[in-house]
This record gives structure tokens, C-alpha cells and sequence, in this order.
């Protein structure tokens, strides 16, 4: 897997690994609530950072493409706040339509990560499955 | 982790699902087969309360849409009650807003759907 | 790093990997704290926990052999929950006074890790560092 | 992640120092500092009040027991006002309540430091 660069400086780095499954996705959305927590984040910040963090594994876990688990690797630099979600099935955020209205719930979400995060990209599927990066920042 | 569903008959024809908790992938089939239950019944008016729900995602959002799309087909409607302004958020920015009637309390919502 | 048998049957693992620093702590607590809810514990047993891992990452965080980071792994059986927690550094708790007056706030830690939890084993420091083990089960 | 630290003057030379949120590795270095100035300014008797403290460790723990010794070397005395039963369970296990004086509201605190 390619060395992801981290724009900014990293002040730390959290990482989370769960079953792929969906009794898990809980423990994702409140540990990345708790590692926002510690960035100047709003309280609707942190809402939408739980609601992108338990989007993106619930695209994982209904993907499913035998991954037994979720990996996520969550950078924080002092504004802004990197989560990268990663099974060894493919993401593929760019299938998600522009607007979700008719959409599979799928696409709903991945709709939803789109606009309540500022930056969301995905690096292509290789031997050990996709990548979704997804940047959170301060006051934006 | 926790979810809360509550079934009971209100006024005319119409059912309320109060629900209470969080609304994602792990406990939505809960809401689910809720739902699902009064539509077989033949139950096609529908009041959500959204009221104690803390959370909710596309999945729990698509039980809904699952319900109404449902109920439309035998002519009912579903109403729900959201004042949660973070979860009013996730309907407007998904455009549901234009989807669902939404209501800041139950009277309101029950009265909407005759 | 010898593989640890676990007696029961694992319901799902979590890996959690923070930096060896005091501002990450928090979310060692909240993660196992949201794992623990899984489980039919009491909200006492959960504050138990949460100490519990604390008190172990704060002793990782003082004994620093210049482990950059702490390795949680948080096995949950049917009704137990089981935590182990590495780094690369040692975790002596047998070094902990019987009691803990007039000791160090290390032997503190240990000695509430010690009395909050069911089990507490650590395997004997080698190349990768010594690792604390220990267990809650619910209803005990 | 939050900590409270509020210190005030009360009656005679007694001073209270209100905490609130969470004690721990991370956040007793302020309290520290708090006990410490107080000391360093030659106010010997204090009530340290927990009852808005959620969550201590050992490390917190280990700040009030430095801040007793110190006062004690100069006659003056530590009491706390704690009503959290999961943080009088910390001082009953540990045997600092034998170490403590441990009471249920400031007033009761503030008398006995006398
Ligand atoms: N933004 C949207 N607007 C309207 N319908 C949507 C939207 N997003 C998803 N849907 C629809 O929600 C319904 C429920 O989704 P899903 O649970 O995947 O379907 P099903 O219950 O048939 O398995 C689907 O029919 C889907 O097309
Ligand atoms: N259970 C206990 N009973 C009495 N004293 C204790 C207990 N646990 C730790 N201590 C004492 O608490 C004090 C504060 O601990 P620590 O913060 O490590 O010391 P220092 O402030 O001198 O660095 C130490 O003097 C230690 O001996």
C-alpha cells in the first residue's frame, strides 16, 4: 500500500481496528468522537464527524467483500482532523450520484460523508483493497 | 447502541412509532420490522416520532423512505416529528425535507396527515 | 510476540493504538468504554473499565521506554471483556506494593487495576515489550 | 478531556478549590498547579470540593495526597466534599478515605477543617 502524505503536520495519530460488522460501527462513531474531541471541533462538528465515520463503515460492512475488518486510521493535525477507512474490499465514492433523491441508501451515504466533510477522496482499489481519506476541518 | 421503538394507535386510522435512541445500521432493522408490521396490518398512516432519536443514519433514513414509499402505494402518507436540529440537518441536506412531511410536534403531524 | 490463547469464545476483537502520550488517554477510555457497552455490564463495571485502562496506559505513559505509541486490543467474549494492552516498554504490576499507602502512584495504579478487575496476568517482557492482560466479566 | 479549576477564599484562612470534569494523566497537572499556588502562598487549609468531578485516576489521586503532605508539614489540613459513589469507591479502595476527610457538602468540610 502507497505511503498516504499528510498535508499538515500530524499532532498524532489514533488507530482503530474493528469487526466488520454492523454491532461494531458504534465503537468507531465514539471513538472518533472522543479523538475530535480533542481539536477546537464544534458539538456539530463532532455530529457530523460520528455520522461520516459510521457512513463510511457501513459502506464497508455492506459492501462486504469478505473483509473481516475495518481499519481506521484517524491523523490529527491542529485544525483539522483525517480519517482514513480501509477494509479489503474497494470504496468507490465517485459511484455515488451528485444528488442522492432516487439513490440506493449506499449512495445515500456516501452522499452524506460528501457534504458534511470538506475533503473526501479514495485511493483505487489495489491488492489490499480501496481507500477512503476523508479531512474534517476547524471552523469551516 | 441503544434503540427505543414504541407502537401505539392514535386518532382515526393513523399509528405512532415513537422512537428513541440511535438510528443506524445495527438497529434499524428493529425500526424495520416495526414499521414493516403496521403496513402489513394494513396501517398506511404513519406518524414517525423522531423526537428522542439522538442519532440517525442513511440506513435508518432509508427505513423511512422504505415505509413511505410502502404506505404511497395504498395511498397512506407518512408524517414525522423532528426537532433535533441535527438530524433536521441530515433531512435537508439529503433533500428528504421534500419527501417527508415534517413536523415540530406529534398533534401537528397527526392533524397533517387527513 | 507469543500468541495469547484466550479462554472463551471471542464475540469480536477491537485494536486500538494510541500515541504514549497523557492527551490520548481520554480516548482509550471512551473507546473501551463504548466497547463495554456491547456487553451486559453495569454502569459501574464500565466506570471500573474505564480506570482500569486508564490507570494502564498512564503506567505505560511514566515506565516510557520510548515506546512511541500503546497498543490496546480489547477481546469481548459472551460475557467478559478482556484487555490487553502493549508496548514496548515493560508493565511489571507483581512490583506494586500489597497495599498501596505510602507507595508511589504507580503502584497505585496498578493496585486499582489490580482490585477493579477480575484477572490481571502480564507476560514477561521480551524483544517487543511486556503486555498487561486483564479481564472484567460481567456479573461478577 | 475538561477540566475545572476554580479556587476561593472562605471563611477564616480556609480556602476552597472547586474542580470539575475529569482528573486524570492528562488534566492533574493543572490542579496541581492550583493546590501548589495556594500552598506557595501560605494558605494551609483547604477544601478541595470533587462533587462536579466525574472521573479521577491515580495521577489526580496522587495530586491531593502531594497537597496533603505539604499543607500537613505546616499544620494545616486537606478535606474533601465528594458525593460521586464511583469516586468515594476510588478512596474506600484505595484506604485513602483513612487519609481524607471525606464529607458530603462543603459546609459540613469547611466546619471540620476547624
Ligand atoms: N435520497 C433519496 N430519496 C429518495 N429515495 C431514496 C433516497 N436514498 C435512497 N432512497 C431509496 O430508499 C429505499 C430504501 O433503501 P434500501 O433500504 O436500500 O431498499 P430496500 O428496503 O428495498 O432494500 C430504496 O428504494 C432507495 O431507492
Ligand atoms: N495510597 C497512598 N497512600 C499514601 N500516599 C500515597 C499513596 N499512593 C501514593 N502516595 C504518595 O503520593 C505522593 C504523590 O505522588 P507523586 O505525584 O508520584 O509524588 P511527587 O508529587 O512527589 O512527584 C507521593 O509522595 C506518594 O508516595
Amino acid at each position: 500500500m502507497k505511503e498516504i502524505v499528510t498535508e499538515a503536520k500530524s499532532l498524532g495519530t489514533v488507530e482503530l481496528r474493528i469487526p466488520s460488522k454492523a454491532e461494531w460501527v458504534a465503537v468507531a462513531r465514539l471513538t472518533v468522537a472522543a479523538i475530535a474531541n480533542r481539536l477546537p471541533f464544534t458539538v456539530e462538528d463532532i455530529e457530523d464527524l460520528k455520522l461520516a465515520i459510521a457512513e463510511a463503515c457501513t459502506y464497508v460492512i455492506h459492501a462486504s467483500s469478505g473483509a473481516d475488518t475495518i481499519d481506521i486510521i484517524c491523523d490529527t493535525g491542529p485544525a483539522d482532523l483525517t480519517i482514513r477507512v480501509r477494509d479489503r474490499g474497494a470504496i468507490h465514492p465517485e459511484a455515488a450520484p451528485r444528488r442522492p433523491a432516487g439513490g440506493s441508501v449506499e449512495g445515500l451515504g456516501i452522499f452524506l460523508i460528501q457534504a458534511l466533510m470538506d475533503e473526501v477522496k479514495h485511493t483505487p482499489e489495489g491488492d489490499s483493497g480501496g481507500e477512503l481519506i476523508m479531512t474534517k476541518r476547524v471552523g469551516s | 447502541m441503544d434503540i427505543k421503538v414504541n407502537v401505539r394507535e392514535s386518532g382515526g386510522d393513523a399509528y405512532v412509532v415513537e422512537l428513541g435512541g440511535e438510528i443506524d445500521v445495527y438497529t434499524s432493522p428493529k425500526v424495520k420490522d416495526a414499521i414493516t408490521e403496521l403496513i402489513d396490518q394494513g396501517h398506511y398512516n404513519l406518524v414517525i416520532n423522531l423526537e428522542k432519536v439522538r442519532y440517525i443514519d442513511s440506513t435508518g433514513l432509508g427505513v423511512l423512505i422504505g415505509g413511505l414509499k410502502r404506505v404511497r402505494e395504498h395511498g397512506g402518507s407518512v408524517n414525522l416529528v423532528c426537532t433535533n436540529p441535527q438530524i433536521r440537518k441530515i433531512f435537508d441536506i439529503t433533500g428528504l425535507v421534500k419527501i417527508f412531511g415534517i413536523y415540530d410536534d406529534e398533534t401537528e403531524a397527526q392533524k397533517a396527515l387527513v
